[in-house]
């Protein structure tokens, strides 16, 4: 077959061949909005775009690595919007300074994740229910925090310099940090111990702990670099949208997981591909781009989304039955 | 400080911002009124469309295009708390460079970047509804919306006048509810503390003593939180975990489940609804004063207004979301017509069983 | 023996990558006992699977009783007469043994499953093959053993012409073995077609009239099981003659140091008051029937399962067992039973799963170090002579007995000095046993210490320099190779049942 | 000996979690003065209808391994589609809750092909069609939020089939005894006839469920159209008791049933679960919900207390389960 045999191609091989056709997918959606709407190329589109796919992308990247573990997390919506919620709280109504305020919105997501790794891995609670609690108390904790205020990070031109790590006039400085980060995290999966052992215990928990492994100590790391990665998708996002509200955040879960499965990350764990992970989102978001600019309603591209992942994963499924 | 002063202050404001603005819109019209009013096109970004009071606005929107003969269009987010898909469609819009943008934010902050880039765009915005005090000079033209603080006093004075003989006659202290969606979007805020400080200011008038309890935000926000313990009235202020009927409807019938409630007031449409829904169960709204529980609501549709038909609900404030509309899409035509135009703020109206049928009243009460 | 009753043409069969079988020519007698052997991989359950219509053949025939067939479903083939018992365990842990067995042909009352009609079915079933479990117990409450023995009870209710029992002594003790041959030689009464696979040359020379040999995917030939030797059976099979005598002397120096030291281990039920030494270079076999609580003992040694009390030594040192983690580090390595769910990581490649234990030794800084991991991995399966295309092979892609070299490779790799092999031949061919079993001396002779758990009395008796016998989680006897018999071995691993 | 064994470990949840509900009644009525009243009955009620009934439907998807987050956003969906239709175009109440039902089977049904029949993770194949669902509720009904007649007015009939009110004004929470109808006939369903039968059979091997030649991917479709099935009802329900649907809410329903049905000792792994449980583990839900407004607790750190109760009661499960397993 012709397609067997392109799949081998080494280059191909290496890119693997799934992520070459979203890439595609990606490109030829580009072009065809160009095509049928006006203005549509150009840097304005692309730099509202890329606000979306930053926040979005860092929670995809962070549940990657749950998903490896063949966990779930359910929670990183409102826990991105209670690091959000209590580090600009402290900024603003605490007078803590700006680079601590960041700072603490990571470590907010960091403990967010201790404590979803710690239940899953050291309790064996089941990673929904976890998320389903941590979920709650994530929204509970910062409306209690902040009064249940919303909360507005300044404007660049008043003391938030911390917008030019999402861009400097019309340069997309996120866009750097975001492929910087990714690339990291693809190291760290795999090139890594922490990699090799999250996506092995994903596959077969059992195996890797008779093989002498603390697979509790790795299982944890997954949902700790998930809460960090989510801690730092709050920074984005205030980054883009300034304001984040006390008792939301769930939306943006749902997209997140679409967006690290349409890469190919497999719910039921062990395999995972962080350059999937960015191509999906970067689809996600230039499809929101693409559907608002439409005039349709946000409720499309939530329908298309979900065509596009039943697709993309139905592919995988198919692929994957004709290896065995 | 009162939560008053900066809806007051915001008019002589803005119309001082029209003058230097006027420049900027003349030169955002300049090619849209060569063409002729045709090829005008006016995007509409509202709150979102679940409730009848947005339904009621974009009538007006499309109303006022069809008379004027131009091309608008309306989009919103799926809920009024999803403020980056706001932004996102904002932008969106922005990027399309439309001859204006009408825009009912759900945040003030949350805009503003864009508001920065309509302005460098030369896209002239006109905010209805709820404005954008920050705004970057120059990119908010005009501010159509109502007084929200007043509004909600009104229901107060409205409240506080039916109920003045029980609290007059109370041995013990009585409780007055109030049930607000949330606690962080302007216009809610606003109607709430209005209605805390104007019932408060008129029991303390005659000499009652006023306590605000519950929800931390308008507790501290209040001109007078009181004291619980030496309280004669004491105002119970909840607010749910998320914007949904029925976790409104929780908190409503945990405070109208206490015995020593005269009144409730709930600040907008779910909030009100969620009021009637607790009621279902506890039968205890009615309209005679103390006997039964009053009950104060805000906007219309076909629930409050059947409740207040039946005597369910004692009466509410609307707004006019359909006038609201149609004089933002004027205001833009002005704007792009080269006109100036400054502030317009619209009013909100007391409506109970007596006078839902009078002329002034009747075109507001929306479905 | 009569006629043919099924009869399999020139069966054609590829998988991605994998010609599974080639050209294969097979077929079953009434009352007849028809064994198929073969290496590891060589296409055994592929064949079957064909037969029962899990796969659709690529090409070939299938005559049965006359006419050709093609099923397209275990039910279709069922309908038909031809049940198989498969290699893996079949059943549905959560129901219970009743249910299992009817599954896909409850009897009802209306739209009511009636259970009660179904028990008593069951009840019947079993009374007449002589097994003696009750049918309302929950399926995962029983044994391995037990299940299987369901399994087979479950084939046998179908009222078949053609019975495939796939390795189905794998899981059973020698007493169930035995059952199952009576079952067996009374079904052959009743005129069934037999078909039997298994890799243990005693039952094909006790239970079997014809033996048909497979390699690599290949139609060998076939042999009258009376008329031939095992030899000649195993040339068939590997091209070379491989049998090994029981040992009758212990290799271990009488001075050779205690390098591990069980004492007073308890462990719930399965593990009581367990007490024994391993000496330096000693291969200690741990034998018994299925549910003697061999493997439970051995992961409370290896700290897989919490223990109450006891006390471990190493090297004369008091040592804490609480994980896995702390046995290895204590040098200890457990080769597991159930390689499926305890030994490989499916997902990951031949190399990965290598050096899986010993992995802190294949960093380069903060990153693996690829090259060092896959040459240590290709030194293993050279040595140890798997089957494999290269080491970055999925693990999933190879076939059991493969399998099971990359999880020794695992433990080799980790160079730990005191093995534990559960049960390290299960479902593996001959060949592969047989290097297995060199290795394991090699191993030894260089010092290394292995407890191996075998429910295999030849495996046991070639193997080990020592035995302990275990029965119901105690320790019943120990014996020195010299003075070992079967017999012996019998009474002790049958003390408390009698 | 064996016998007894049985039916007493699949009761033992049920038991404790009957217990753990009556504590929280008699914490509350203790702690609250104002809960104790028939008034709160009628509020838990109303509270309980919809959640029970996504509860039993998900419990279905859960046995076979599986689980069904598309029921929350269809809920909200069917209930959508169906008031537009008696709202905007004049249908009958009774036309209108068969469309919210048929629309409920067919999302079911498409879930159930998804996973029984293409093959996709259940997390992903019903999160795709949770995400679809908040979409198509959003556009059938044009985005607006929906009334279903309210009583008094024509059409509201349906409403008295879940809270009924005497000619005295007594209102009687009719609805109870029909969700808990339905409990016990899905209860019926799970153990005794096939359907059931095939559901543990796939949650807790389908290999082998296949191996049995039965028509696996028909019962593993089956579960997921009962799920939706029941979402359906619990929409007709959640209409009956709330005045409004807004669209683009629903998100996180499908979590209160799920985690009510676990805490009703349903296996999050599959294979096992018990629908009387599963009824009463939602109570543990809605008393938390409805009962912690009433001891003064503000709707933030109900969250808070939610969220640590429902750790909580999975907790006890699994340390309860790890002293059994030393045994
Ligand atoms: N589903 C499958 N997909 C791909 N390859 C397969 C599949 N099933 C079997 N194979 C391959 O086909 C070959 C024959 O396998 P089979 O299971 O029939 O061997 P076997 O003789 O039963 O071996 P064993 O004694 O280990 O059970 C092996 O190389 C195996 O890897
Ligand atoms: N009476 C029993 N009730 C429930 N489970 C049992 C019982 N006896 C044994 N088992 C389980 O059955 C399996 C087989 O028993 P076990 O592993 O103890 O046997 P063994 O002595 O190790 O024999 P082998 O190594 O041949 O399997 C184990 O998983 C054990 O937990
Ligand atoms: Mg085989
Ligand atoms: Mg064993």
């Amino acid at each position: 077959m012709n397609l067997k045999k392109i799949k081998e191609i080494p280059i191909v091989k290496k890119l693997g061949f799934n992520r070459i056709v979203l890439t595609g997918v990606l490109v030829l959606m580009y072009v065809v909005l160009s095509l049928i709407v006006d203005k549509f190329a150009g840097m304005p589109r692309i730099m509202s775009a890329l606000n979306y796919a930053y926040f979005l992308g860092f929670l995809s990247l962070g549940v990657t690595f749950v998903i490896a573990t063949g966990g779930i997390d359910f929670s990183i919506g409102p826990v991105m919007f209670c690091c959000a919620l209590i580090s600009g709280y402290c900024l603003t109504s605490h007078g803590v300074p700006m680079l601590l305020s960041l700072i603490i919105s990571v470590i907010v997501g960091f403990i967010f994740g201790m404590f979803n790794g710690y239940l899953v891995a050291y309790w064996r609670v089941p990673p929904f229910i976890v998320s389903m609690a941590s979920m709650n108390i994530a929204k509970g904790v910062a409306s209690v925090f902040t009064k249940t205020q919303s909360v507005s990070w300044p404007q660049a031109a008043k003391g938030g310099w911390f917008r030019s790590l999402v861009k400097v006039g019309k340069f997309p400085v996120g866009i750097v940090i975001f492929f910087a980060i990714a690339i990291v995290c693809s190291i760290v999966l795999n090139h890594t111990k922490a990699g090799r052992y999250i996506l092995s215990l994903g596959s077969n928990r059992e195996a890797v702990r008779l093989s002498g492994v603390d697979i509790k100590k790795w299982e944890m790391l997954a949902y700790v670099i998930c809460g960090i990665l989510v801690g730092i998708a709050a920074i984005y996002f205030v980054g883009a949208y300034t304001t984040v509200q006390p008792g939301y955040g769930d939306q943006y879960n749902n997209e997140a997981i679409a967006g690290c499965v349409m890469g190919g990350t497999s719910m039921a764990g062990g395999l995972a591909s962080i350059g999937g992970t960015v191509i999906g989102v970067l689809i996600i978001a230039l499809l929101q781009e693409g559907i608002l600019a439409l005039g349709f309603t946000k409720d499309y591209q939530l329908i298309i989304t979900g065509l596009i992942v039943i697709v993309a994963v139905y592919a995988d499924v198919m692929a994957r039955r004709r290896n065995n | 400080s009162g939560a008053a002063a900066p809806a007051a202050d915001a008019a002589p404001a803005a119309t001082e911002e029209a003058a230097p603005a006027e420049d900027t819109s003349t030169e955002a019209a300049a090619p849209a009124a060569d063409a002729a009013s045709g090829d005008l096109d006016f995007k509409i970004v509202v709150k979102s469309f679940q409730s009848s009071y947005w339904q009621a606005a974009v009538q007006g929107v499309n109303q006022a295009a069809e008379e004027l003969g131009v091309k608008v269009e309306c989009n919103g987010p799926n809920a009024e708390s999803d403020i980056a898909d706001q932004v996102n469609m904002l932008t969106n819009y922005i990027n399309g460079a439309p001859s204006g943008i009408g825009l009912a934010a759900c945040d003030q902050s949350a805009c503003l970047d864009a508001l920065q880039m309509a302005k460098d765009a030369g896209i002239p915005v006109v905010c209805f509804d709820s404005g954008c005090p920050d705004a970057p000079e120059g990119s908010v033209l005009s501010t159509i919306a109502t007084d929200n603080y007043g509004a909600g006093a009104t229901a107060a004075e409205n409240l506080y006048a039916a109920l003045k003989d029980s609290i007059a006659s109370a041995s013990a202290p009585v409780r007055i509810g109030e049930v607000n969606q949330e606690s962080t979007s302007e216009s809610i805020t606003q109607r709430g503390l209005g209605f805390i400080d104007k019932f408060s200011e008129l029991a303390t008038a005659d000499g009652k003593k006023v306590a605000v309890v519950g929800n931390e935000f308008y507790v501290n926000g209040a001109k007078d939180k009181g004291d619980e313990a030496s309280a004669d009235i004491i105002i119970e202020v909840a607010v749910p975990a998320q914007t949904t009927v029925e976790l409104c409807a929780t908190e409503a019938s945990a405070i109208m489940n206490k015995s020593d409630v005269l009144g409730i007031f709930g600040s907008n449409q779910v909030a009100a609804e969620g009021i009637l829904s607790a009621n279902e169960n506890l039968n205890k709204l009615g309209t005679e004063a103390g006997k039964d529980i009053l009950a104060a609501g805000f906007d219309a549709g076909t629930v409050i207004k059947q409740a207040i038909k039946d005597g369910k609900m004692f009466g509410a404030v609307t707004q006019s979301p359909l006038a609201m509309g149609k004089t933002t899409v004027e205001t833009l035509y002005k704007i792009a017509n080269g006109e100036t135009v400054s502030d317009i703020a619209t009013d909100g109206y007391w409506y109970d069983n007596s006078n839902m049928d009078a002329p002034d009243i009747a075109p507001n009460l929306y479905d | 023996m009569g006629e043919v009753i099924l009869e399999m043409k020139k069966i054609d069969k590829s998988f991605p990558g994998v010609h599974a079988l080639n050209n294969v020519d097979f077929e079953v007698k009434r009352g007849e006992v028809h064994a198929l052997m073969g290496e590891n991989g060589a296409g055994k359950s592929t064949l079957m699977k064909v037969l029962t219509g899990i796969y659709t053949k690529d090409s070939g025939t299938i005559i049965y009783e006359g006419k050709e067939v093609e099923f397209n479903s275990t039910r279709e083939a069922q309908d038909a007469g031809i049940v198989i018992v498969h290699q893996e365990l079949n059943m549905v842990g959560h129901l219970t043994v009743a249910q299992n067995i009817f599954i896909g042909r409850e009897f009802k009352k209306g739209i009511r499953i009636d259970d009660k009609k179904m028990n008593e079915e069951a009840k019947k079933l079993f009374d007449r093959l002589n097994i003696d479990i009750d049918p309302t117990m929950t399926m995962s409450d029983l044994t391995v053993g037990k299940q299987q023995m369901c399994e087979i009870a479950k084939a046998i209710s179908h009222d078949a012409k053609v019975i495939v029992f796939d390795e189905p002594s794998a899981a059973l003790t020698e007493a169930e073995i035995e059952d199952l041959f009576k079952i067996i030689k009374d079904l052959r009464e009743q005129q069934m077609g037999i078909v039997y696979i298994s890799h243990r040359m005693d039952e094909i020379k006790v239970i079997t009239d014809r033996v048909t040999v497979m390699r690599d995917g290949c139609y060998v030939g076939t042999l009258i099981t009376e008329e031939s030797t095992k030899d000649d059976i195993v040339n068939m099979m590997v091209g070379r003659v491989i049998y090994e005598e029981p040992k009758t002397k212990s290799q271990v120096a009488a001075d050779a140091p205690v390098v591990l030291k069980v004492e007073h281990l308890n462990a719930g039920r399965m593990v009581q008051d367990i007490s024994f030494e391993l000496h330096k270079g000693e291969i200690l076999g741990f034998s018994g029937l299925m549910g003697a609580g061999r493997t439970e003992t051995a992961r409370a040694i290896f700290g897989a399962d919490p223990k109450e009390s006891g006390d471990i030594y190493v090297n004369g040192q008091l040592v804490t067992i609480n994980s896995p983690e702390d046995a290895v580090r204590a040098g200890i390595g457990y080769l597991s039973e159930d390689r499926k769910r305890f030994g490989i990581v499916v997902q990951k490649t031949v190399a990965e799963n290598t050096t899986m234990a010993d992995l802190p030794n294949y960093m380069k800084g903060l990153f693996i170090d690829r090259k060092k991991e896959r040459d240590v991995a290709r030194k293993f399966v050279d040595s140890l002579a798997t089957k494999t295309p290269s080491v970055d092979q999925m693990v999933i892609n190879l076939s059991g007995g493969n399998q099971q070299k990359v999880v020794i490779a695992k433990w080799l790799c980790k160079n730990c000095d005191i093995l534990i092999f559960d049960e390290p031949t299960r479902g593996i061919d001959v060949g592969a046993k047989n290097e297995i079993y060199k290795l394991m001396n090699k191993l030894a002779s260089e010092g290394k210490s292995i407890i191996m758990i075998s429910s295999e009395m030849t495996e046991i008796l070639r193997m080990s320099d020592r035995i302990v016998v275990m029965c119901e989680g105690r320790k019943t006897g120990e014996l020195t190779i010299e003075e070992t018999t079967q017999e012996k071995i019998m009474n002790l691993a049958t003390r408390d049942i009698n | 000996m064996e016998k007894k064994k049985v039916p007493a470990k699949i009761f033992k949840q049920e038991v404790i979690v009957f217990l753990v509900v009556i504590a929280l009644l008699i914490f509350f009525c203790v702690a609250s003065q104002d809960f104790r009243k028939y008034t709160t009955i009628l509020t838990i009620m109303d509270y309980s209808y919809y959640i029970v009934l996504m509860a039993i439907g998900v419990a279905f998807p859960l046995i076979t391994g599986g689980v069904d987050l598309s029921i929350g956003t269809g809920l909200v969906c069917y209930s959508l589609a169906g008031g537009y239709l008696i709202m905007f175009k004049g249908w009958p109440t009774g036309l209108a809750m068969i469309v919210s039902i048929l629309f409920g089977l067919a999302i079911g049904t498409l879930n159930g092909i998804l996973i029984g029949v293409m093959d996709l993770p259940p997390f992903l194949g019903t999160l795709c069609t949770c995400m679809i669902t908040r979409g198509l509720g959003s556009i059938c009904s044009k985005n607006t939020g929906i009334s279903w007649p309210t009583t008094g007015q024509p059409g509201s009939w349906f409403r008295s089939i879940f809270k009924y009110e005497t000619a005295g004004g007594t209102k009687i929470p009719l609805g109870f005894i029909w969700v808990l109808l339905l409990a016990v006939i899905m209860h019926f369903v799970l153990n005794h006839t096939k359907i059931g039968r095939y559901t543990i059979a796939i949650g807790s091997n389908k290999e082998a469920a296949i191996l049995s030649g039965i028509n696996v991917k028909f019962y593993h479709i089956m579960a997921y159209t009962i799920s939706g099935l029941f979402a359906a009802l619990a929409s007709i329900a959640y209409s009956a008791v709330f005045k409004t649907v807004l669209p683009g809410t629903g998100a996180g329903f499908e979590l209160e049933a799920i985690g009510g049905a676990i805490i009703g000792g349903v296996s999050a792994t599959g294979g096992a679960g018990s629908i009387i449980g599963t009824f009463i583990g939602v109570f543990v839900i809605c008393l938390l919900k409805t009962g912690l407004p009433f001891i003064g607790l503000q709707a933030n750190w109900q969250q808070i207390v939610t969220g640590l109760v429902l750790i909580g009661s999975v907790m006890v499960d699994i340390i309860k389960k790890r002293r059994e397993a030393k045994k």
